[in-house]
């Protein structure tokens, strides 16, 4: 699904929510109709502190162009804290990600509370089109599949 | 079976030669202080400066990871996908080292003790070596110690001995390496009987022999010196990835989704978790009883099974090895033991 | 090989007019695992749910995935179902193929294909599903209500007359609170202590509370029906066993200056006092901070007089640990004194006060006894100007919020002084008023129109002295911004109310959450306006947010049936997500290696030491951590952070997110 | 230690005195105050309110020649300068495509750091500590200090002082040895903005203010303004007229007062230049 | 015999240690030394080129056993046997930690000479290391992707950075778990890449410096430019950090530009 009819680039985007604000203003977008761009799947964790680092490196392993992390804003944790440590393990994942020169600009960090349906719709049509103007991200794609490129087989 | 000459300016001419001809060469190549063993382009790449390469030129033909074959689900059936062997390059491995060559001997052996390896065996008949024999050593090389030598042959197809400034001996060992004379016949003049390779040779003293060692092990097996030697080993697997012998591997599954493939990958004995049960039971429970292993194994086991020791005497490991486990030194003292 | 049930609802037509159900249904047939797909119009009907059953039993599934309305919505009906049909109600998710898909997108086919792939990812995740058990709980059958003023006294008595067993705790020397401070209330201009006092004294009797005042907590440990408050006993130096509460200690104390807390620094006390007349006990203590024996070692003259030798001054502080089931926070607030308007006068010019002290002044029982005397001089203030707002709505001032009560009190001021002189002349600087309740409108309606109190709609910039009076310079908006200025006799400082100092960290010890005005913060600001994101801990009254006195007793019943209805159960049942810290085979035991960094992770204190010993000789073999599962939340924020991944936590294991991650990807 | 100087317009002209007295102040404490080559105007009399871009632009062109010029801080003592100035500087470092439309305008790209400090910030940064070891005539008289509308505003931006009731101007005449009056008028508006449409409302305005400092006894009123300062000086006919009384006391700057008590000659500081005389200190 | 060496014996041969921990003079530069007898000391020596990270074996158990035992370190041990202690991974009850300063040995009493002494005798920063960050930094975003994948494709995994690293001391490293396999166990570019980035994260806040992970490396990938570089992120952006952890605690007053 990288391409549509139109040949504009169609990027796969994964969404890592909490539970408590993302994932239940994510749900407001949908009881307030909100349309917004259908490249986007929610997963949902019970907090932002539970998403751990690795499984964003498994997105783009595994083919995604993007990828939108979405919690509580700080100070309304379900959890009280978990949103804190969880913007620390950004800060810090963040800085090394972009020294070993992974493309940050495909993780889009955001605060989405239950109460902003309408800012959920937005930060997905913003992510969608910047990825789609960024193009697949084809040299994470390459190297995740260094054993398909590096071998042939026959049947 | 044939010694000829080679102007020292020539080499060049011809390893362009051969690069031009042959699908792939290898080669030590710079990488920071020390070399390495990668595909060259051009003939200037080579590193002549370095004694040995980090790592032995064993990946050539058992690489650190390889598929072993693919499959796929369809609906209720599976599709099973072989590797296409052959694709797989016909490759020159050039300016190995006797250590070099000689350690494609242990490796054949257990690729092919009891299950004819396929991979292993394509991937090995498609090498031709060319290697160079030593003029300098250091001090963890110790191959005289273990049967083979600075101008050692074995294992070879070529060996270039460098007898001065001019002109350098080659010695065509197999017709894998009279077809790589072939390419380039007009650099070649026949070799003087008069020309003394040994005495170009690196000076490497003996500090025990093999059989020295072979003996002792058999009585060893529940010494201290096990332990003691091994206090400050940390158990990483530096030594035994850098081996030119070191045939240890894992299998390991990559599955995404309906499709997959087996891995082979290498592996190291010095693991903790190379013998871990899934009981949680250790048979080697400690890093001194693993390191009796890699010892025992290279000096003992392989050549009661296999006739062949499992040691070529390069010292990669020593060298590697990030708290100096100088196998030369351990095995001295395991010689001296009482 | 698991065989999971695939349930597609159309949800009417609020899937279906955008998804292609059939053909949802129709691949997640052919999906890995899956045994058996269907979509149906309605999955939460009686017929929806009875398919599902039907499915589990005929076709032996193992785990069950529903697209359809949120989780939020159906997820406990579709699990209760699943229950029902025998099947673990964990091994049930749910795919959001409304909120998330239907109703957000257009109708295609790449809304269609999103829909089959988040039903793939559900799926891969409930094949990795383990079925959990919901955890039992006993509970401590006793309240802990923390602060004695209006909302802890309500709290406690409706909670003593359920049955249940109360401790009440009071940092000062007698309950009463704010409430007792008050002159009259509004709307109805009845006697505050009137209808308090009565009160204090059915707490002080009642046999199921158990009053502590002069105490804090200390300490806060367990989780909900089973916590553990450490209670500090503050020395009152007086042995209340013995004390009769008579008096004479109070009247021959030589420390006589010291500024009345409850009067509000508008008139004075002893070192050995109790705090107003009709305080809960009504028996002293003493001062340390003002003591002369406490301070310099000399005078003793309490002891010297008390008839029934009480005085004990070397008794330390004492602590109580006591087990509680459910906690009740009732702080309260405080406001903010007249030195934070520095452009007002900043605390240098006696008479400008706050609107607490004006209460203190109209109170019959107050310094003046109920008459209307400026500070300064003690005359009879004939103009005064009250200022709304002073703080409250100034983002400038760091207060945004509006204090809600001021607009109601200050009306009841500019009233009550007009009743008490009534050749004087207010008038109140407001911004709105806001009057929203039963009978306040009308209440102020009064004030202007039967007491002819002055309402200036502007703000005012400064307050300073001029020739013995206090000029008020302010505008009113209403008459093309005029500047105003009034000679005033006395000016009433509406001040912001603002959380308690202290309250950030008695949040921290209960880990409770507060807003970044230290106000606790409720679960949800509707719908669990009582509860905090702390199970068992529940809040009333001003702690949370300025609230009148009604708002605050509604409150305060309101916690009281949530803590009775915790109480009343004979256990507790909670949701098994928790996290859990692995354990495995010997020699290893646990992956863990025990560097207990997870435990500053934890909001909840829910990381234990558990040593792991050898079974003959008892020796300790290693030290790994535990969670209790019963403090547990499951954030799982010490999953992520575990660098040997010896942490998962259930419903949310690392399995199952990362199965249902790739195979969101995965074609 | 070298520090960038903005003197703007006043400076040069009605204010010459505060110029004066600035510059003669600053080598006392071991600085030098060397004038930002090819300024410009802040842009404060017009600009900001009719055009929005060029209020922008021109504060930010003074800014970028300061950082070519290499000062990591200048002085503003003129307070309509210097709210102008820390003004553009928030809003183009809030702004990266405002910044970006400024840079283009002015033809300079710039970082947009420098540090851009009032008087008596300056003052407070680099003279306050070493005051008391350099006093050598206590100013010992009543004054009231005026701060006037700029000063401190807008807090959030400069963050100095209490924005309602400052007290930087009473600490500094306090530590010199005056003694400053409490008074009601530290903030009120001296009508700068209509100083030459209406006089009257001037007279008035800054009327009310020099009277009650009279009132309470002042012997002086401080300023840190040559808005401020004008006209309470210059205006002294037509506030006497609006007052009904003739009032005598003088209007000086803090940065003369401050010279006075180090022993600066007078006629250094520019105090001759006042339209009210200033004999009596 | 060295003062280090008569030291060292005295305590063994008082029975105050069962073992010493130290360095010998090795093949080309010093070695871990592990000294059991009186006679074993003679071969201590301590020098500026004793670089390994003696801690290392600290977390051993079966090369300290139950017995008390002394290891003379350079200042990196002192500064990760700090960080041990605070992730209880050693018993400083049977710890006798040593260093030596010119002619004198210092034996450290408790965590806090320890912690003054790393205070106080901070090394000068490795130029070398400090020139290749600020190269990197200096490349444009797919230059830095490029030189990474370049370099980490070259790990043949043998894993030698973590069993060098004193602070790696997991019984089960995340690249063994394999229920989900976080890290594909090959030597491949991109599950090499991810296993330097875990092993970053991991030691983030915790990481002391030494530089073993790249000294060890057989291969001389320029890893311990990762986690040099982590370190001075951490500092930039949270501080003097000292408590040791930076990810498993927080300040509400973090900040950061990037959550929207």
């Amino acid at each position: 699904m990288e391409e549509n009819n139109n040949n504009i680039f169609e990027p796969r985007i994964i969404a890592f929510v909490c539970n408590w604000c993302t994932y239940a203003g994510a749900d407001l977008t949908g009881t307030s109709r909100i349309k917004y761009a259908t490249n986007v799947e929610i997963v949902r964790f019970p907090c932002t502190g539970r998403i751990d680092f690795m499984l964003l490196l498994k997105a783009f392993a595994g083919g995604a162009d993007g990828i939108i992390i979405s919690g509580c804003h700080p100070n309304d944790c379900h959890y009280t804290s978990g949103n804190f440590h969880a913007r620390r393990r950004w800060m810090v994942f963040r800085d090394m990600l972009d020294f070993m020169g992974i493309d940050i600009e495909r993780i889009r960090w955001s605060w989405v509370s239950a109460a902003e349906g309408a800012k959920w719709a937005d930060v997905v049509n913003d992510t969608v089109g910047k990825i789609r103007e960024m193009g697949p991200y084809t040299e994470y794609k390459k190297a995740a599949k260094f054993l398909e490129e590096e071998k042939i087989i026959h049947e | 079976m044939e010694r000829l000459i080679i102007k020292s300016d020539q080499i060049h001419t011809w390893l362009a030669k051969i690069i031009e001809t042959v699908p792939r060469v290898l080669a030590p190549v710079k990488t920071g202080s020390k070399a390495e063993f990668k595909e060259i382009k051009d003939a200037g790449s080579v590193a002549y400066d370095v004694i040995t390469t980090t790592s032995s030129v064993k990946a050539s033909a058992f690489p650190n990871t390889e598929t072993l074959f693919a499959y796929e689900k369809q609906g209720t059936d599976t599709k099973i996908y072989d590797v296409a062997e052959e694709n797989f390059l016909d490759t020159v491995i050039w300016r190995a080292r006797p250590c070099d060559a000689v350690g494609f001997g242990p490796l054949t052996k257990i690729f092919n003790w009891d299950y004819k390896d396929k991979l292993y065996n394509e991937r090995f008949s498609r090498l031709v070596v060319v290697s160079f024999a030593c003029d300098k050593a250091d001090g963890c090389c110790f191959c005289t110690s273990v049967g083979g030598g600075p101008g050692n042959t074995a294992g070879s197809d070529i060996m270039l001995t460098k007898i001065n400034d001019k002109e350098t001996l080659v010695e065509v060992l197999t017709d894998k390496g009279q077809k790589l004379i072939d390419l380039c016949k007009d650099c070649f003049t026949k070799a003087d009987d008069s020309i003394d390779k040994e005495s170009v040779l690196a000076k490497i003293p003996v500090r025990f022999t093999r059989e020295q060692i072979h003996e002792k092990l058999a009585k060893s097996f529940e010494s201290p010196i096990w332990k003691a030697q091994s206090e400050r080993c940390l158990g990483c697997g530096a030594c035994a990835f850098v081996c030119p012998t070191c045939a240890c591997f894992d299998i390991q599954e990559g599955a995404h989704g309906n499709h997959g493939r087996r891995v082979r990958c290498w592996d190291s004995c010095g693991f903790t978790l190379f013998t871990q049960h899934t009981s949680g039971h250790n048979p080697r429970p400690t890093q001194a009883t693993r390191w009796r292993q890699r010892v025992m194994h290279k000096f003992s086991y392989m050549p009661d099974r296999l006739d062949i020791y499992g040691c070529t005497g390069c010292g990669r490991c020593s060298r590697a090895c990030p708290v100096d486990m100088n196998i030369a030194e351990h095995l001295t003292n395991i010689a001296n033991n009482e | 090989m698991s065989k999971i049930g695939v349930f597609i609802c159309h949800c009417g037509e609020n899937i279906s007019a955008t998804v292609d159900c059939e053909r949802v249904a129709k691949s997640a047939s052919e999906m890995e695992g899956v045994a058996f797909a269907t979509d149906y119009k309605y999955m939460c009907s009686d017929p929806g749910q009875s398919l599902i059953k039907n499915a589990i039993r005929e076709y032996h599934l193992d785990g069950v995935v529903v697209g359809s309305c949120s989780p939020r919505m159906h997820e406990p009906t579709f699990r209760r179902a699943c229950s029902e049909a025998g099947l673990n109600p964990y091994l049930c998710e749910i795919a959001n193929l409304r909120e998330h898909v239907s109703w957000v997108h257009e109708k295609s086919e790449a809304t269609t294909l999103k829909a089959i792939d988040i039903v793939k990812g559900v799926v891969e995740k409930v094949r990795r599903n383990k079925p959990l058990n919901a955890i039992e709980v006993p509970i401590t059958k006793k309240a802990l209500v923390i602060g004695g003023g209006i909302a802890g006294i309500q709290a406690s008595l409706d909670i003593a007359n359920c049955g249940q067993k109360v401790i009440l705790i009071e940092k000062g020397p007698s309950i009463g609170g704010h409430m007792s401070q008050l002159s009259e209330t509004f709307p109805t201009l009845d006697c505050s202590q009137c209808i308090l006092t009565p009160r204090m004294v059915e707490v002080a009797q009642h046999p199921n509370i158990t009053l502590y005042t002069y105490a804090e907590l200390e300490k806060l440990d367990g989780f909900i029906g089973n916590f553990k408050a450490t209670i500090r006993l503050k020395a009152k130096s007086v042995d209340y066993n013995k004390c009769t509460g008579c008096g004479l200690c109070t009247t021959k104390c030589p420390q006589k200056k010291i500024p009345s807390e409850f009067n509000e620094g508008l008139g004075t006390r002893t070192a050995i006092f109790t705090p107003f007349p009709q305080a809960v006990p009504n028996k002293p203590a003493i001062d340390k901070e003002h003591c002369n024996y406490y301070q310099k070692g000399k005078c003793k003259v309490c002891q010297k007089f008390c008839p029934t030798g009480a005085i004990e001054y070397d008794k330390p502080d004492e602590f109580i640990t006591e087990d509680i089931g459910a906690v009740i926070v009732t702080t309260g607030f405080n406001v903010l004194k007249t030195d934070f308007f520095p452009e007002y006068g900043y605390g240098k010019y006696k008479d400008v006060i706050t609107g607490l002290q004006f209460e203190r002044l109209a109170s019959a029982s107050g310094p003046t006894l109920g008459e209307i005397r400026r500070p300064s001089d003690g005359q009879i203030p004939k103009k005064i100007v009250f200022i709304s707002c002073c703080g409250s709505r100034d983002p400038a001032k760091g207060i945004p919020y509006c204090s809600k009560i001021c607009c109601m009190y200050t009306a009841k001021h500019a009233m009550l002084y007009q009743h008490k002189v009534h050749d004087g002349e207010s008038t109140i600087f407001y911004m709105d008023v806001r009057a929203g309740g039963k009978n306040y409108e009308e209440f102020v309606r009064r004030a202007v129109e039967e007491d002819h109190v002055n309402y200036v709609r502007g703000r005012v910039a400064r307050v300073y002295e001029k020739n013995g009076k206090l000029i008020v310079k302010g505008v009113d908006t209403l008459l093309g911004a005029k500047p105003v200025e009034i000679e005033a006799d006395m000016v009433v400082l509406a001040t912001a109310g603002v959380a308690n100092k202290g309250a950030e960290e008695l949040a921290q010890k209960m880990h409770i959450s507060y807003d970044p005005y230290h106000f606790f913060a409720e679960a949800h600001p509707k719908l669990k306006p009582v509860e905090t994101n702390t199970a068992g801990i529940f809040l009333a009254g001003a702690c949370q947010a300025p609230k009148d006195i009604p708002e605050t007793v509604a409150s305060a019943s309101g916690a009281a049936v949530k803590a009775v209805s915790l109480l009343s159960q004979p256990t507790l049942v909670r949701e098994p997500i928790v996290a859990v810290v692995n354990r495995c085979a010997p020699p290893m035991f646990s992956t863990c290696v025990g560097c207990f960094m997870c435990e500053t992770i934890c909001p909840y204190n829910a990381i234990e030491h558990e040593e792991i010993k050898d079974r003959r000789t008892g020796k300790v073999i290693k030290t790994v951590a535990k969670i209790n599962p019963g403090l547990c939340q499951g954030c799982g924020t010490c999953v992520s952070f575990c660098r040997s991944k010896s942490i998962d936590i259930q419903g949310y294991t690392n399995e199952e997110m990362f199965a249902e991650v790739t195979a969101l990807l995965n074609k | 230690m070298k520090l960038g100087f903005y003197p703007g317009c006043s400076l040069n002209g009605t204010a010459r005195e505060y110029n004066e007295s600035v510059k003669a102040l600053a080598p006392v404490f071991g600085i030098e105050l060397i004038d930002i080559d090819d300024w410009n105007c802040c842009g404060a009399s017009a600009a900001h309110a009719v055009n929005r871009d060029l209020s922008l632009a021109l504060p930010a062109r003074t800014l970028a020649l300061a950082e070519k010029q290499g000062f990591d801080e200048i002085v503003v003592p003129c307070a309509a300068c210097f709210n102008r100035l820390a003004v553009a500087q928030y809003e183009l470092n809030k702004d990266e495509m405002l910044k970006k439309s400024v840079e283009k305008s002015i033809d300079m790209t710039f970082n947009n750091d420098i540090k851009i400090l009032n008087v008596v910030q300056f003052i407070d940064k680099y003279i306050k500590d070493k005051i008391l070891e350099k006093i050598s005539h206590k100013f010992e008289h009543q004054v009231a200090c005026y701060y006037g509308c700029l000063l401190v505003r807008p807090n959030k931006i400069i963050d100095f002082d209490r924005v309602e009731d400052p007290t930087s101007l009473d600490e500094l005449m306090q530590l010199i040895g005056a003694t400053p009056i409490d008074w009601g008028f530290k903030t009120e508006c001296c009508g700068a903005s209509l100083s030459i449409a209406r006089t009257d409302l001037v007279a008035k305005l800054s009327g009310n203010i020099v009277k009650d400092a009279a009132d309470r006894g002042a012997e002086a009123i401080i300023v840190a303004c040559p808005m401020c300062h004008s006209n309470l000086d210059m205006r002294r006919p037509q506030i006497d007229e609006y007052v009904g009384e003739k009032i005598s006391t003088p209007v000086i700057y803090i940065t003369q007062a401050i010279g006075l008590a180090v022993g600066i000659a007078p006629e250094k500081l520019g105090l001759q230049r006042h339209f009210v005389k200033v004999n009596t200190l | 015999m060295s003062k280090l060496s008569e030291k060292a014996a005295t305590l063994l041969s008082e029975g105050t240690v069962k073992m010493i921990i130290g360095y010998e003079q090795g093949t080309e530069r010093p070695r871990p030394a592990f000294c059991h007898k009186p006679e074993d000391c003679e071969r201590l020596i301590f020098n500026d080129q004793c670089s390994n990270n003696l801690a290392v074996y600290l977390t051993k158990k079966e090369i300290i056993g139950e017995d008390k035992v002394g290891v003379v370190g350079n200042y990196y041990v002192i500064k990760t046997v700090i960080q041990l202690n605070r992730e209880n991974q050693i018993n400083l009850q049977n710890l006798v930690v040593m260093t030596v300063d010119g002619d004198d040995i210092i034996t450290f009493g408790s965590i806090d000479e320890m912690q003054q002494y790393v205070d106080t005798h901070e090394p000068v920063p490795n130029e070398k290391v400090l020139a290749v960050i600020e190269k990197i930094d200096k490349m444009s975003r797919s230059e830095r992707w490029d030189y990474w994948k370049s370099e980490l494709s070259k790990c043949v995994r043998c894993y030698a950075c973590r069993a060098a690293c004193p602070l790696c001391y997991c019984n089960r490293c995340v690249t063994e778990v394999n229920c989900p396999q976080w890290i594909e166990p090959w030597a491949a570019p991109l599950s090499n890449m991810e296993w330097q980035i875990n092993r970053v994260m991991h030691m983030s806040g915790r990481c002391v410096g030494c530089g073993e992970c790249a000294a060890a490396c057989p291969l001389e990938l320029p890893i311990g430019i990762l986690t040099k570089k982590m370190g001075m992120d951490i500092k930039n952006t949270f501080g003097g950090w000292k408590d040791g952890s930076v990810l498993s605690t927080y300040n509400v007053n973090d900040k950061e530009n990037f959550i929207k």
